[in-house]
This record gives C-alpha cells, structure tokens and sequence, in this order.
C-alpha cells in the first residue's frame, strides 16, 4: 500500500470556498502525533442463525493510517468486521493489531477489553444515550482532562459539527442527520486511536456532507489515524478514501486506490458496485499478442454479436468472460468519425434519452444495447433525438474484462 | 395512634428499601447479563421467599438467627446477644422477605435497555461499572422506582417475620402493621381503622412521591 | 347453604389442637360423624364468626371471645360453657440451669436469661396470665426490658425453640408438640399465681348442625372428654349443671 | 403431607396469576399510555394493598364480603351465601392481595417498548388492540413472566389473607401454607419442614419454567 | 403543477438492463386503480423544547400522485412532515387531504385515527417488530385477505426486495441495508394510499438501490397514488422524481420539477443543496433590457472584480445578488475560444486538479476561483496541469441568480 494519493491535496468539496459567509471552521488540531498508525486485520468469524443459515466472516487486509473505505453490498459483513476492531464481535480465530498494539490475538489469548481499544466508533444505528443531552453525549467519552479543557475540546467539536445550538436537547428531539452528527462528534472529541465510521453521513443533506468531509479530512491530515469509513456513496469513495477494501460475503474481493478498484473493476460484483452501467456476456474470439488486444464478442450465439477490442489479458481463447464498461467512458458522435485512436467505433441507433441530474442517459442499439452519458450540453448541440443513427467510440481501456463471480445477484 | 411505631416503621421500610437496591443491583446485574445457562435458577432462587408464609419464613429466619445455627453462634458470640428481637434484625428479616421484588423489577428494567447503547459506553472508554453508573442505571428509572415501591410497601405492611423476627418491642421492633394488628386481634377496630388509614396515607404519600419522581424521568415519545 | 349432612367444622383456639385431636378421633369412631377442624387464634374466629364463617362449635382460648358473640346474638342461645382451664408454663431450652423447682418463677433473674418470650397480653389470655403471674411474685417490672411478645402461645414457644429465647411462659397445652417436648423442658406455674384461664365453648347461631354439635359438646363434658382434655394439659372444672 | 391442600394452593395461585394478568394488563396499559398528569396516583393505588398487614387487608375484605357492606349483601342475594370461607372468596382476595404485582412490572415493560414501534404497527393498520396482542405483549414478555411469577408465587406463600378470608377449611379453603403454619405452630417441626420443602419444592420448579421459558424470549443482543 | 415529465419514460437506472443473471423482476401490479389520487396539504406544527427552542413546521402544498422528493437540510421538518400526514405529529392547524378523502382538519375536527389512514411508512429508524421474522414482518400489516393471497403478494414483495432468503430471520440478525429492505416490503406490500418514505434507500448498496428504485418507479407508474421520498441523494432526486419541494426551517422554499428547481435554484439553500459548486457575491452593474440580459460584478469591491452576463431579472440595478454555477457547465479551453454563442469568457489559470469519482474537478482563478468539472479523458486531451493558462466559457443561462436567505448557514 502506498501513502495516500488523494488526499496529497485535498481540498474542500463545495461551499466551504465560496463567499458565503462564515469563515470555515476547522477541526480541533491535536499536538502532532506523528508515529505512523497502522491496522492491522485478521479475523474469523461465523454467525448460524436460528435458522440454519451461515455467514462467515474470513478477512486478512493491512492498511497505513489514513482513510480506507469500506465498500461492500448489503450484508457484506462490513458492520461486522467493525464489530470485531471495537471489541464488540468476537472473532474465533484472528489478530487486530492497530498501530502495533495487539487488541486481539486469538494464538496468544489476547483481548483487550472494549473500553481500552481507544477506538472511535459511530455505530450504523448511532446509539445515542437517550437520557443524556447533546453536549453530554459528547462529553460521555472525555475523561481524565481538566474541566477547561475538556470544554474547549467540547465546545470545538459541537462548532465544527454545526450542533452547538443543540447542545441542551436530548436526542429525542433530534432530527436524523442531527443525530448522525452528534454521533460522529461524540467518537471523534476522544482522538481515538483508530476510527470506524459505519455509514456516518448516510442522512445528510449535500452541503453539511461536504464541510463535515472537509472537517474529516481535515482530520485525517492532522491524526494520521486508521480509519475505516463504510460507504455505499461512490463519491464519498473518491472525496475521502486514501484506499478502497471491497468485501464481499465475508471475504475481501479487492482493495487498493478507488480510482484503481472501481475505476477498472476486475470483479464483476465490484463492478456493480461501482456503477458500471453496461455490462455484457463474452466471449474471446481472438488474442493479438502484438497489439497488446483481443477481440471479444459480445453476445455471443445471438445474431446481433458485435465484436469489440480489449485490452490483452492472461486468458484463454474462446472463454466466457464479462466485459465492463462505464457509460461516461462512451463517446457519441452523430458522425461516422475517421482518424480516431479509438478502435472501436459502433454503429447504432439511439433509443432512449433520459436526464438525470446534469447528465443525459442515452441509449443506443448497436445489436447489444448500450448506456451513454452525455451533458445536456453535448445533447442539445447535437440535436439528438429517439432514432438518430449513431457512433459509438470505446476506447480499448475503457473496456473492463470481469471475472464472472460465482452468483451474480450478491445477496 | 402510635408514633413511635409509624415512625420506626418508616426507618425500617426505607433501610429495607435501600438495603435491597443496593443489594438487588449487582444481584440483577448479573441475572440480567450474565451468559451462563443456569442464571434463570438464581432468579427463580431469588423469589423463593415469596413462597413461603411469612411467619414461616419468620420461623426459618429466627431458627437462622438463634444459637442452634452456626451463623446465630458467630453473631452472638461477636456481639454478645442474639439478632433475634433487635432493629438491626428486623432489617435483616425484611431485606430477606421483600428480596423479591428488588430482584425482578431491575432485572426486566436491565434486559430491555438496548444493548447498543451499553456497546457505545464501551467503546467511548467506559469501564463495565461506569458503564453500569452513567447508561445502564439511568436509564433503568422506572425499575428502580418500582422496586423502592414494591420493597418499601412491602416492608411498610410486613408483619408475620417482623412479628417473628422481633418479638414485638415497643420501640425496637413493634412496627405500625403489628400495632394494627393487634387492635384488630384485641377487636378495638375503631382504633384499628385510624391506624389503618395512617398506615395507608403515608405509604400513599411516600409511594406516590416515588412514582411521580419517576414519572418525570426522561420521555420515550418523540411525538409531542 | 348446603353442606353435606353429619360433617361438622369445629374452629379451635390454636392450643388446643392436640386435646382436640384426641377428642374428634374417639368421637367419629363412636358417632360415625366426620368433623373437620379448624384452628386460629380465638380472635381471628370471633371475627369470622361475625362475617357467617361456616363453622358449626367454637372453642375458644377464653371467655370474653365467646362472651362477644352471645352479646351479638350469634351464638345457639344457653350454649356457652366453661369447658377447661389452661395451665401456664415456664418453657426452656433443653439444658439450660435454670432451676425453677427451687427458685420458682425467681429463676428467671438470672443473667443468662436475656429474653422472655410470653404471648401478647394484649389478646392472649396465656399473655395476661403470665403477666399476671410475673406481678404475683413481683418480678414483672424488673423483668419487663427482657420481654418480647409472641402473638400467641405457640410464636412465644418457638421463640425458645428457635434459641433466641431463654425462657417462655406459654401453655402446658402446647408442651405435647413433639418438635417442642424434644427442645425444652417445662415448668408448671403454680396455678395460684395467676386468675384461672378459663376457656369457654360455643354453639355457633348459624350452625346447620345442631344436634350434631350438642353431640360433641355431650361428649367433650363426659368423663372420657374430660379426661382428653386433662391429659392435653387442661384443668378441667366440675360438670355446670343443667348443660 | 397434604396433598390436598398443595392441590388446593396450585389452583388457587394458577387462578390468581391468570386472573392478575387479565386484569393487571388493562390497568397497566393504561398507566403506562394514558396522558392524565394524575395517572401516578391510580399507579400508587394499585401498590395499597401491600401495605396493609395481610391479615388486617384479610379483615377489611372479610368485612367487604360481610352482609354489613352493600357489596356483600348484593353478592349475597345473588348467590345466597357469602363470599367469605369459598374458594371464590379466597380468589378474589388473592388477586386483592397480589394486585401490586401485577400491575407495576407490566407497566414498566410497557413503557420501555421503544414507542416507533406502536406507531409502526398503528401506520400499518393495526387497531390499538391488535398493535397490543402483536406487538406490545410479546415485547413485553420479561414483565408478562415477572408478573406471573410474583404473583403465583405470592399467592403460594399466602396466608395471612387466605386464613382471614378463607377460613382454613379443609379442601376448600385449607391452602399449604395455612398447613405449613399450622404445622409450626403445632411444633411440628419435622414435617413442618417437609411440607415447606415441598413447598419450595413446587414453586421453585414452576417459577423456573416461567424464567426459562422468558429467557428463550427473543434476544436483545445482536452480537454472538 | 404538471404532470411528472421524467416518469414519462421512465428506464432503470443500472445494472437490470444488462445482460447480468436473473431477469428483472416486477413489483406486485395491482388491479389498476386508474383514479387521479392527490395530496393536499397544509399544516401548522410547534415544537418547543425543554430548553425553550421552538421549531415551527408551517407549509402548504398540493401534488398530483407520483414521487414528490422532499429535499432539505437537516432538521429542515421532513420528517415532521410525514408524520403530520400519518396521523403520528398531530398539527395545531391544517387540512390534510389525500385523494379527496380528508384525514385531517382542525377547523372540521377532523382527525382519522393512524390505523385508517392507509398510510405506507416508511421510518428514518425504520422500526421492524424485533420479534417477528422477516416475513411476519412484511405480513403485519396485510389483513382481510384470503390466505393464498396474502401468501403470494408476500413471496413476491420479498423476491423483489431481494429478502426473500432472509425470511425466516429476526430483524437483530440483519444488516443495516438488508432492515432497509424488509422496511420497504413492509409498507408496500399493504397498497397503501400514499407512501412515505423517509430516506429508505440510505444504508444500501448502488446496485441495489438501483434495482430498488426500479421497482419504485414501477410501482408507482402501476399505483399512482402521492409518495413523498425523503432524500439526500441528488442522484434520487433526478432518478425518481416527479417534482421537488424543498424545505426549510419548516417552510416550503422552492417546488417544482427537479431541473427547475435544483437545476436553476432561485435560493441560495436550495443552490447549496444541488450543489453548486460556484457561488458568488455580486452585484448587478447594468441592466441589458434589449438583450434579454444583465452586467453583474463578481467579488464587487475587490481590485480582482470581473463581470459576467447574467439573464434579465425583476432585480434593481446595484442590487447586491448571489450567483451560482454549476461546476459542470463551465467549458474549459486551452486556446482562447473564437465565434461562440457563449457571452462570458474568462482567462484564468489553472489551480489545483482533483480527480473524483470518474471526473475530475479543476479550479481555475480568474479574479475569483473556479470549480469546473472535466472528464477524465478531456483532461488528459487538453494536457491540463496546474499552472496552465486556460479559458472558461460559461454560458449565460448557466448562471443563476440566487435570492440571498437571511442565514447562509441553514442550520
Ligand atoms: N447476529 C447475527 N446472526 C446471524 N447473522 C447475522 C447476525 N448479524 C449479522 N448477520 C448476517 O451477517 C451478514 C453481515 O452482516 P453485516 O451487518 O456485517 O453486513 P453489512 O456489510 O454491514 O451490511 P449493510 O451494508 O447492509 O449494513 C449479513 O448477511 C447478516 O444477515
Ligand atoms: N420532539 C421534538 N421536540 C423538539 N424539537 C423537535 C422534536 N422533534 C424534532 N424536533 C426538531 O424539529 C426540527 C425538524 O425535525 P425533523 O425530524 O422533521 O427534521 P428532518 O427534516 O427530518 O431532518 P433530517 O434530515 O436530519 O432527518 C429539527 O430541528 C428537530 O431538532
Ligand atoms: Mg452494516
Ligand atoms: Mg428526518
């Protein structure tokens, strides 16, 4: 695993720079811890349910401190795997270490009780404690510091989180996303040593998302802490994760940079997950070594098969294999374009055109059906219509070979 | 009327009260959490005094307390006299009786606290007993309230093991519910009807005290 | 209300269980009757009484009790009677040096004594007797700090059974218990030393047995009934004439 | 040892839970749900019967029961006897005697039902009284099995009101306690303590079933 | 209000058009009830804290039947809202009318109980009945039905949400997403007469909420009854709805289609929430009448001030205004652009570059600072780097006039 790429320079996502008024207000800075906080993660763990039925959780992964994000289909295990860092699910076999510190090593009989993982957890469900008010929810975690500092540290957290008005209510008389941000204040004023986010921003509106995004970033820079954060939002992916750790079924399908696990997805769950829009059953038909492609035909055994070229690929000839491809990579054109780079050029007709926020989805026929996104924009000047013939350009790298997962529908 | 046994029933209703939520905590702490298979036959073994008649039990307790038991010997021979027939036995007695329902009450306040909110005081660095203090007990208020309640009315009106345990000494051990009794077993029922009605409006007075305290605990409907 | 004919339900004051025991086994094996037997204390029965309790005769552990019930009409009219006496007793734990034989009811001065047990004198004539036989050798005032009440005979045996009493003064009646006669020994009060506990026996008004309950009552006052009685730890006065 | 009389306090103390639960759920509900500001004084009322000394609340229902009080009388003309010495009587002076516990463990389990879920079950079309029978009763099973427990078990160890009330009539209103008690007030000890053996015995083992059985409740605790 | 323009033609988002495994499965279609449901409401709501803050709910608003997002802030009042409509918040004042039928009306005394209202809810906190299994929880709320019936709307409500292998498990044994779901079914199932679902899609995967949603819109093209959607997702907004309304601090800012409103925002909250990631302090300069356009200053005041075309508006020359511009529209060239429509061009230089989430942001200082959004492969073609002089061209109708609100922070 390499040091964070994104977050070399990451800057706040939107209006936090604007002219809007007030001044942004960072998160608390810790004095400098500058030891390099590392997890690392090896569990087993089963659950049998009443019923009968079985989940098993098998993960081995290490990360460098900074933001991993955990991407997952629902029941995946994520919350588990959380479980098993906090203390709160009980591996059968495993050892979590996080920055060499041993919490559970099921060898050496080590398990660190809960309340000394110094871990900073906001559950899925949030678990505020009803009886208490917002400002001693927060405060619920802070001990062992003098009265003045502790209310600094309170009072800049309730600021940064934008719920110091609330400090007096209960959270009963919260709305969800205000109790969302309670919640991550609440595990962030103790400066824990590692750090799960189960889905903490899931019932926000977009601009307290963003400046709570820059304040975790923010964060991040200044703590150099594991973090482990639980999305199912791609652009939380890309605005926040150093890395990506994929799950599937209790096991990890892939991990690495965003931009390199869902950006070109080997798998085609991940691919799901990571919105491929088309996706398509294949089979190669041909490997040329020398241009560093294969030909792949799409739809194979219907008549309407076209063939397209993919990047070369440890595989043999004539296997079934699924082909990926984003419909932003697509490019349209409503002439037959010449002299391009781009070896394959569709010819089709559009079917369907649908807006969608900013964007255009298209939908062109080319014997296989494929999904285009274009900007309104683009759509406007090229005056596109329901029946338009159309090209479609796909550059080689933009068509993502998948290895079929076992079932393709992941729950 | 009595004052002196209205007000030494008093002090023996709310020691008992006390006494018993202080030893009923840990007791249905661990009922309550405890993940051993057998724990349902301490909480049976728990309410095993209610079953038995309480001059019965009085019995069973004053047999405990005498110089034919170990435990009886221990005691006299340390203090010089027998528990039997003092305050402090009374005490002793009456925690036994009304066990039950220091038990039962916090052990169901216990198991319906959502077990998240306990997983959230552990990882935010709380300790099981400061855990146990700032989440579990709070958030128990109405099994508490019912058990001060139940112990307090329970003691309030006791009187077979009181009668048994004490021996009846104006003063020491004579209790308001002895005293009514023995206007009602003397057939003075103009005057046991008064003590009656004392007996009634202060228990009433204190209980009331105690389920209005709870009553405002903090509210569970998000709906206004 | 129906009840089945030739079953009778006789309440008895608590201490005289066993002298009636003897007295219902004799008499259903000559009478061919079935008698069930209710105990308590007399004032428990005194009230039931009062609220139609379905008892047929009431010995009682006194006079006044039965006097009560004659004054509310409730009672067979001309059926109260004088059926024994009690015996009070000292109780005291087996082995213990008290020695009453010699020193009498003085024995009970001595320091290993630290509590008295007698029945509440409030309601139990075994209570007033024994105070009052306290005040005859003129004990009582000194002794009064040691005393604790039971709320009857038998709770102020068990105080000495238990072992947290040294001393009872209780019933002669009771001495036939054999959890109590294995525990302690007794000693009889001079009867001179305290008023006669007489007890009195009634024919309860709403009876639906009376001829069955005067059948009884023939043979508790015949000589084979007065001998029970008097074998039960009773004094037993002459036969009342015309009864 | 008496059979017939441990036959006798079983049915009795089965009546009584069952009769306790029917009426203790509707009382609970109420104090548990109603919004009157004055709801904590019917809740302290329920508690009254605790703390009379049993014998003297025996008294005052006998005298409830007598031809002296319009009830009494009213029943009388009814059925021709009184209420007191039956088997009726002594049920309805249980339930009297054990109200407290019916009443106050269900409300505490009623109130700690996270309340989303009565509005779940309201917005998905269920009465009041359906959301009560599917949804509150069954998350209220740890104070359904408190409730029964107590009061059968309160009822076994009855006996003050019982003697009153009932008037220790053998195989109808004789229960084991009154025998136990007379047993010990026999001094007889020995089988005193075999009665009371059995005693503890059959409660014990129906009071276990109660906790076992709420014990395999649904669990609370999502994480293995 | 119009008729949903986007439902015209409605196509899945993702994922179920592929040629992936098992084919799409429909939701329930009922006999068609082919009358014209709607939603009229109108409502005052007070809530006063213990600590004697107030939050007042005061909105009024009729839609036709169709998905009415309702977009807000945090504690905006959504979910006040909705339970002002399932009978759950009792208003002080209002009328609440759904297809004519009244279930509410303080002036008639109008209040139908909760149970009649046939409501479909769908919870923030979801609230499954922890005691019953998944499929009694889905059966709960289905009565009057003969058993075969019931039996088979349930085996295909479960199919459909993809629950159908959880039925037998309890609630606590269930992911954060897989409760989602079983909420889902639980209030479909029962054919409600309008739906509210208050963010019931936040905890789930992208491939399954685009399934998920999917079935919504089937569902709602079968039913036509009003559905209110609670959501965050901008992507849902433009995905589901048929219109907009969005709230705050209790009251109704702006209504409309989704491009109206979020696409063109009039208020800066609003702006905010769709996420402009361009808002400007300015001030108009001069007013063009003929053109059809007006001279507005941004950064008014500084010695870096530049001047773009805005449209015409109602506004008063040297009015203080906001600006908003969707990074998305902003062209980037690298040679200065010649004989375009477009009025404003501006030359600035390339800031900072970030890739996201398969775009990439760019921020390019004019005077004042830029977000524009590229694609990856535009980024790469024009060979941007920080420091690279560039051109932005954006077009006037990109810009949008926003009416400043009294708080620019809305919470
Ligand atoms: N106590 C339990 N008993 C049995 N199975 C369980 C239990 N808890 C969770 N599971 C199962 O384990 C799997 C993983 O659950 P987990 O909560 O970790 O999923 P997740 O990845 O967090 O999903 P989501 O995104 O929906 O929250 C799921 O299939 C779930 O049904
Ligand atoms: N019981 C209550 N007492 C007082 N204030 C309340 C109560 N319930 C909600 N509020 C307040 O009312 C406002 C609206 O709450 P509501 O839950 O409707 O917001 P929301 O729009 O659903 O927000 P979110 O998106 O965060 O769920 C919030 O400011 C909240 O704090
Ligand atoms: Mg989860
Ligand atoms: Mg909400």
């Amino acid at each position: 695993m390499e040091p964070a790429r994104l977050a070399a320079h990451p800057v706040g996502l939107t209006g936090r720079e604007t002219a809007s008024g007030g001044t942004p207000k960072p998160m608390p800075q810790p004095d400098n811890t500058e030891e390099r906080a590392a997890l690392d993660f090896f569990a087993r763990k089963r659950y049998v349910n009443r019923t009968g039925e079985a989940f098993s959780l098998d993960i081995r992964f290490a990360v460098p401190s900074g933001i991993t994000i955990l991407f997952g289909a629902s029941g995946a295990g994520k919350t588990t795997l959380l479980g098993c860092i906090a203390g709160l699910a009980k591996p059968e076999e495993g050892r979590i270490a996080v920055d060499s510190r041993v919490l559970f090593d099921s060898v050496a009989g080590i398990d660190v009780d809960v309340s000394r993982r110094s871990v900073g957890y906001v559950f899925q469900d949030l678990a505020l404690f009803p009886h208490l008010s917002v400002e001693r929810n927060v405060r619920y975690g802070l001990r062992g510091l003098d009265e003045a500092e502790r209310e600094r540290r309170i009072g800049e957290v309730l600021e940064s989180f934008r719920i110091a008005p609330l400090r007096k209510r209960l959270p009963g008389d919260l709305s969800g996303g205000e109790r969302q941000r309670v919640a991550l204040a609440r595990s962030l004023v103790t400066r824990p040593a590692v750090l799960l986010l189960d889905e903490p921003l899931s019932a926000l509106d977009p601009p307290t998302k963003a400046r709570i995004l820059d304040d975790l970033r923010a964060w991040n820079r200044a703590r150099r802490i594991p973090i482990l954060y639980v999305t199912h939002s791609r652009e939380e992916v890309f605005a926040l994760g150093d890395r990506v750790l994929v799950l599937e079924r209790g096991r990890v399908i892939a991990q690495g940079l965003p931009q390199d696990v869902l950006g070109a997805p080997r798998q085609e769950t991940v691919a799901q997950l990571a919105g491929f829009e088309n996706l398509f059953d294949a089979r190669i038909t041909a490997v040329h070594d020398d241009l560093g492609t294969m030909t792949c035909r799409l739809a194979p055994g219907s008549p309407a098969a076209i063939d397209i070229e993919v990047p070369l690929a440890r595989i043999e000839r004539s296997s079934a294999v699924r082909i990926g491809i984003s419909a932003g990579d697509i490019l349209l054109a409503t002439e037959e374009p010449r002299g391009l780079s781009a070896r394959n050029v569709l010819r089709g007709t559009l079917t369907t055109l649908e807006e969608r926020d900013f964007k255009v989805l298209v939908r062109v026929d080319c014997g296989v059906s494929f999904a285009v996104l274009l900007t309104p924009g683009a759509c406007r000047s090229l005056e596109l219509a329901p029946g338009c013939k159309v090209w479609l350009v796909l550059k080689t790298h933009s068509c993502h070979l998948l290895r079929p997962t076992d079932d393709a529908a992941s729950f | 009327m009595n004052w002196q046994a209205l007000a030494l029933t008093l002090r023996l209703s709310l020691i008992t009260a006390g006494s018993l939520l202080v030893i009923g905590l840990p007791l249905a702490y661990w009922v309550a959490f405890s993940r051993r298979r057998w724990k349902f036959l301490l909480q049976t073994a728990t309410s095993m005094p209610l079953v038995m008649p309480p001059t019965v039990l009085g019995f069973y307790i004053l047999i405990a307390f005498g110089s034919s038991s170990p435990l009886g010997r221990l005691y006299q021979r340390w203090t010089g006299h027998t528990l039997a027939f003092t305050f402090t036995g009374l005490v002793v007695g009456s925690i036994l009786y009304s066990l039950p329902f220091a038990v039962q009450p916090l052990v169901n306040a216990f198991v319906s606290i959502d077990p998240r909110l306990i997983d959230a005081s552990r990882v935010l660095g709380a300790s099981r007993l400061r855990t146990f203090f700032r989440v579990i007990l709070p958030l128990s208020a109405s099994g508490i309230a019912t058990t001060i309640a139940l112990t307090f009315a329970h003691t309030f009106g006791e009187f077979g093991v009181v009668l048994m345990v004490g021996g009846d000494i104006p003063g020491v051990t004579r209790t308001i519910s002895i005293d009514v009794f023995d206007l009602v077993e003397a057939g003075r029922y103009g005057q046991a009807n008064i003590t009656s009605l004392v007996l009634l409006a202060v228990s009433f007075t204190v209980l009331a005290l105690v389920y209005w305290w709870n009553r405002r605990a903090w509210p569970r409907t998000p709906w206004a | 209300p129906a009840r089945a004919s030739g079953q009778l339900t006789i309440a008895a004051a608590a201490d005289l269980q066993y002298a009636m025991h003897a007295l219902i086994v004799k008499f259903e094996r000559q009478t061919g009757a079935h008698v069930r037997l209710v105990l308590g204390s007399s004032g428990n029965i005194t009230t039931q009484i009062e609220h139609g309790a379905p008892y047929d005769l009431f010995f009682s552990a006194d006079v006044e009790h039965p006097e009560i019930l004659k004054r509310e009409k409730l009672i067979v009219p001309g059926s109260l009677r004088r059926y024994a006496v009690g015996r009070l007793v000292v109780y005291v734990p087996k082995g213990s040096k008290l020695d009453f034989a010699r020193e009498g009811l003085a024995a009970l001065t001595d320091p290993s004594v630290q509590k008295i047990a007698i029945a509440n004198p409030r309601f139990a004539p075994y209570g007033r007797a024994a105070v009052a036989a306290l005040r005859h050798v003129g004990l009582y005032e000194r002794l009064r700090p040691l005393i604790v009440l039971g709320e009857d005979v038998s709770q102020t045996t068990q105080f000495v059974v238990s072992g947290n009493a040294q001393a009872a003064l209780t019933a002669l009646s009771l001495m036939f218990a054999p959890g109590t006669r294995s525990r302690g020994n007794y000693w009889i009060v001079p009867a001179a030393d305290y008023p006669p506990i007489e007890q009195a026996v009634v024919i309860v008004g709403r009876s639906t047995e009376k001829p069955l309950a005067q059948a009884f009552l023939h043979f508790a006052a015949s000589s084979e009934g007065r001998s029970i009685f008097r074998d039960y730890g009773f004094t037993v006065p002459a036969p009342e004439k015309g009864q």
